[in-house]
């Protein structure tokens, strides 16, 4: 298990592996936004967490279609569906890899582009603890998506139309405890949401994405 | 007849053949009965019902607006049942009338969009608020479009069966995740939204003064909705057989070359 | 280890393509299989390997014994040769990938990165991570494909020596390697179609 | 013979117009490839009796 997280960490590190391209993406969105609705700061201070939130996620949607794919294509998956390891784990670890490579930086991005939109100050801390917590969710729920469009040759629209509705539940309850927590009001209720949902996804959602991997690799 | 003899006896129609024959039998009385059902309950709405004290004439709308809204949410329930169906029986029958139903229930969700839409024109003053309601019914219309494009997008029926049922489960806890999400993040700002939603869960008198003159029209409008969605359901389930024994056919030739 | 098959059919797509099936692959033994192209040579494979359910029929001997490799090898071109074969060493929980280099001669290779080493040598590295799986029936679609006459025989060394070790082998391939084994020809297996007036039949 | 919708009557009346619109769309749409269909498999089912 521990073999395929640092082969998969190392092919992302490596040339072409696609580590970086959803932090620079990130970056893209909300350095454009104050550009797009114009440089007020108590505007800006106001949309800050919804904005920070929505980059995270659309960040974390476009890095989803290699998740699986480049496996697909070289075969790797057929022996890792016949080696020792089940599926459920394979699945989970792929996961892991995603957020470590793709989530775990934006979570470490977020504060720095947050000052760029004006933030206010007792959001920094709410807003990466609700991007920790959300983006494993994001990451599972991805990988569930890719486990669906694997076999398909144009599956990355199709990708995001499916894992879209997905994410809704995260995102609002994530971007209500970074709003929230902006504004100064509490917290607790769509925080208690959003960890139950990442919990529940992490522990649940595994097993139907290898369900359908399994599927597709009829 | 014994629960059991019962219950085998229901598997029955799970044969493509005996499907197709008993449905071409009783489609003609749906087909009549809900059409009827739901030229009765319109006129009788639009014609023959008085103006709400308060909405005015907008109340008319309940009678597409709330069987449409029930049919897309019952629409989906019945897609759950078939798929939950197939992933155990693994009955083919099923599998396709899920395929068959979710077209229907995409225009089912549309209409409920499109009238809950132009009803807030004047009530709302905007044409699209993001009301709880609607807002859950736009994410169902996303929960539809990607299901339908996923049994498109996989060549293999019998894998776009298994992938397509696994979504439909995945994506009924979600729905269910969405609405309470979506219900927290704008708590019902509109007073309007609740007169439909009493008429549809209750249909009896409340607060909001629902009464029974609109009740039995809606009522009749909700049966011939139900009555609708059988027939349709029914007719493309046919279809679905037959395009599927196409491809069967097709693929056998081209085996035996 | 003893790998047996009874009465199998197998569908690719949904359509029964092979039905009838049986034989043995006793330890030690190759079985050489042959028939015309798309027969369901691959899907044969592939339900072996376990990867998909068999129509009907019965497979003993197969669970965790298999290692397959299809068409394509399963290599990361970022990786180098030794890094490719200690992660499936790994996965599959077996030690010492120095057997496979040697076995296929891609001592020298080892700190090349996969992705540029020529298509033969990739098909030999594809073929020595069959070896570091450490299971003992592989199972081998059309391994020779660019491979040069060398490496060819390369091959059908390594498939000797792990023949020699009690493993066995199921190749479906078109050139004759000159191993200890039989042939098995697919071709009579070929399922017959259902008459279309079985609605249901025609249906499947 | 319209009743008075007062001032509201163009939301009634689009409303109607595009679900019966939507509803009569759907049901022509899944007549017409049903028989579409149904012709096609009825074709194929005669070439392949003729052809064994």
């Amino acid at each position: 298990m521990i073999a395929l997280l640092l082969r998969d960490l190392k092919l992302a590190l490596r040339a072409g592996g696609g580590f970086g391209l959803g932090l620079a993406f990130f970056l893209i969105v909300t350095v454009l936004v104050p550009f797009s609705v114009g440089p007020q700061s108590s505007l800006l201070s106001t949309i800050a967490p919804g904005i920070l939130w929505l980059g995270a996620l659309l960040a974390c949607l476009l890095s989803l279609d290699r998740l699986l794919a480049l496996d697909w294509e070289d075969g790797s998956l057929d022996l890792l569906a016949t080696a020792p390891l089940p599926l459920e784990s394979v699945v989970t670890i792929k996961a892991l890899a995603h957020w470590l490579t793709t989530g775990l930086p934006l979570v470490l991005a977020a504060p720095f582009l947050g000052v760029l939109l004006n933030l206010p100050v007792p959001g920094f801390s709410w807003l990466v603890i609700s991007l920790l917590i959300g983006t494993p969710a994001m990451s599972v729920i991805g990988t569930f998506g890719a486990a669906l469009t694997v076999g398909l040759k144009r599956g990355g629209l199709l990708l995001s139309l499916l894992v879209l509705p997905l994410y809704v539940p995260t995102l609002i309850f994530g971007a209500e405890v970074a709003r929230r927590g902006a504004m100064g009001m509490e917290t607790q209720t769509p925080l208690l949401m959003l960890a139950g949902i990442t919990a529940a996804t992490i522990a649940l959602l595994p097993f139907a994405s290898a369900a359908v991997l399994r599927i597709n690799l009829r | 007849m014994s629960i059991a003899a019962k219950a085998n006896a229901l598997w029955e129609y799970a044969n493509p053949r005996k499907f197709l024959a008993t449905s071409e039998r009783v489609m003609p009385f749906f087909w009549i009965t809900s059409i009827a059902c739901i030229v009765v309950g319109l006129i009788w709405g639009f014609f023959f019902t008085p103006d709400d004290y308060k909405q005015g004439s907008t109340v008319k709308i309940i009678y597409l607006h709330v069987p449409a809204a029930l049919m897309a949410i019952n629409c989906w329930l019945m897609m759950l049942a078939t798929s939950l169906v197939w992933l155990v029986r693994r009955h083919h029958v099923s599998a396709l009338a899920a395929r068959a139903a979710a077209p229907i229930g995409i225009v089912m969700t549309l209409i409920a969009l499109a009238t809950g839409a132009i009803w807030g024109q004047p009530m709302w003053g905007t044409w699209w608020a993001w009301d709880p309601r609607l807002t859950s019914f736009l994410i169902l219309f996303l929960f539809y479009l990607g299901y339908v494009a996923l049994w498109e997008a996989i060549e293999d029926p019998d894998t776009a069966a298994d992938l397509t049922s696994v979504l439909c489960l995945v994506g009924s806890v979600f729905a269910l995740l969405s609405r309470y999400a979506v219900n927290f993040w704008n708590q019902g700002l509109h007073q309007g939204a609740s007169v439909m939603r009493a008429a549809a869960v209750t249909g009896a008198d409340t607060e909001e003064k629902v009464s029974n003159i609109y009740f039995y029209p809606l009522l009749l409008c909700m049966i011939g909705f139900v009555l609708l969605f059988i027939a349709l359901v029914l007719y493309r389930t046919g279809t679905e057989i037959r395009a599927r024994r196409i491809k069967a056919l097709l693929a056998r030739e081209r085996v035996n070359g | 280890m003893t790998l047996t098959v009874t009465d199998l059919a197998i569908t690719r797509g949904g359509i029964p393509v092979l039905e009838g099936l049986s034989f043995t692959l006793p330890a030690g033994k190759a079985l050489i299989l042959r028939g015309p192209n798309g027969i369901g040579k691959t899907t044969l494979l592939r339900t072996l390997a376990g990867l998909q359910p068999p129509l009907q029929g019965r497979i003993e001997g197969a669970e965790d014994q298999i290692a397959y490799a299809s068409h394509s090898d399963g290599l990361k071109p970022t990786l180098t040769v030794v890094e490719n074969l200690n992660f499936w060493a790994s996965v599959f929980g077996t030690q010492g990938i120095q057997p496979a280099l040697d076995a296929f001669a891609l001592n020298d290779l080892a700190d090349r990165h996969a992705g540029n080493l020529s298509a033969g040598q990739k098909r030999r590295l594809g073929l020595a991570r069959m070896l570091v799986t450490g299971r003992p029936i592989w199972m081998l679609d059309e391994p020779t494909v660019s491979l040069d006459q060398n490496a060819v025989k390369m091959f059908a060394d390594a498939v000797r020596t792990h023949l020699g070790q009690g493993g066995s082998a199921l190749i479906a391939t078109h050139i004759d390697l000159g191993l200890d084994g039989e042939v098995l020809d697919v071709g009579p297996n070929k399922a017959k179609p259902k008459p279309i007036d079985d609605f249901d039949g025609g249906f499947l | 013979m319209i009743p008075d919708l007062g001032k509201y009557a163009d939301t009634v009346m689009w409303s109607y117009v595009v679900s019966i619109a939507l509803l009569v769309a759907l049901i022509v749409f899944s007549v017409m490839r049903g028989r579409k269909v149904r012709a096609e498999m009825e074709k194929v089912e005669q070439r392949m009796t003729r052809n064994g």
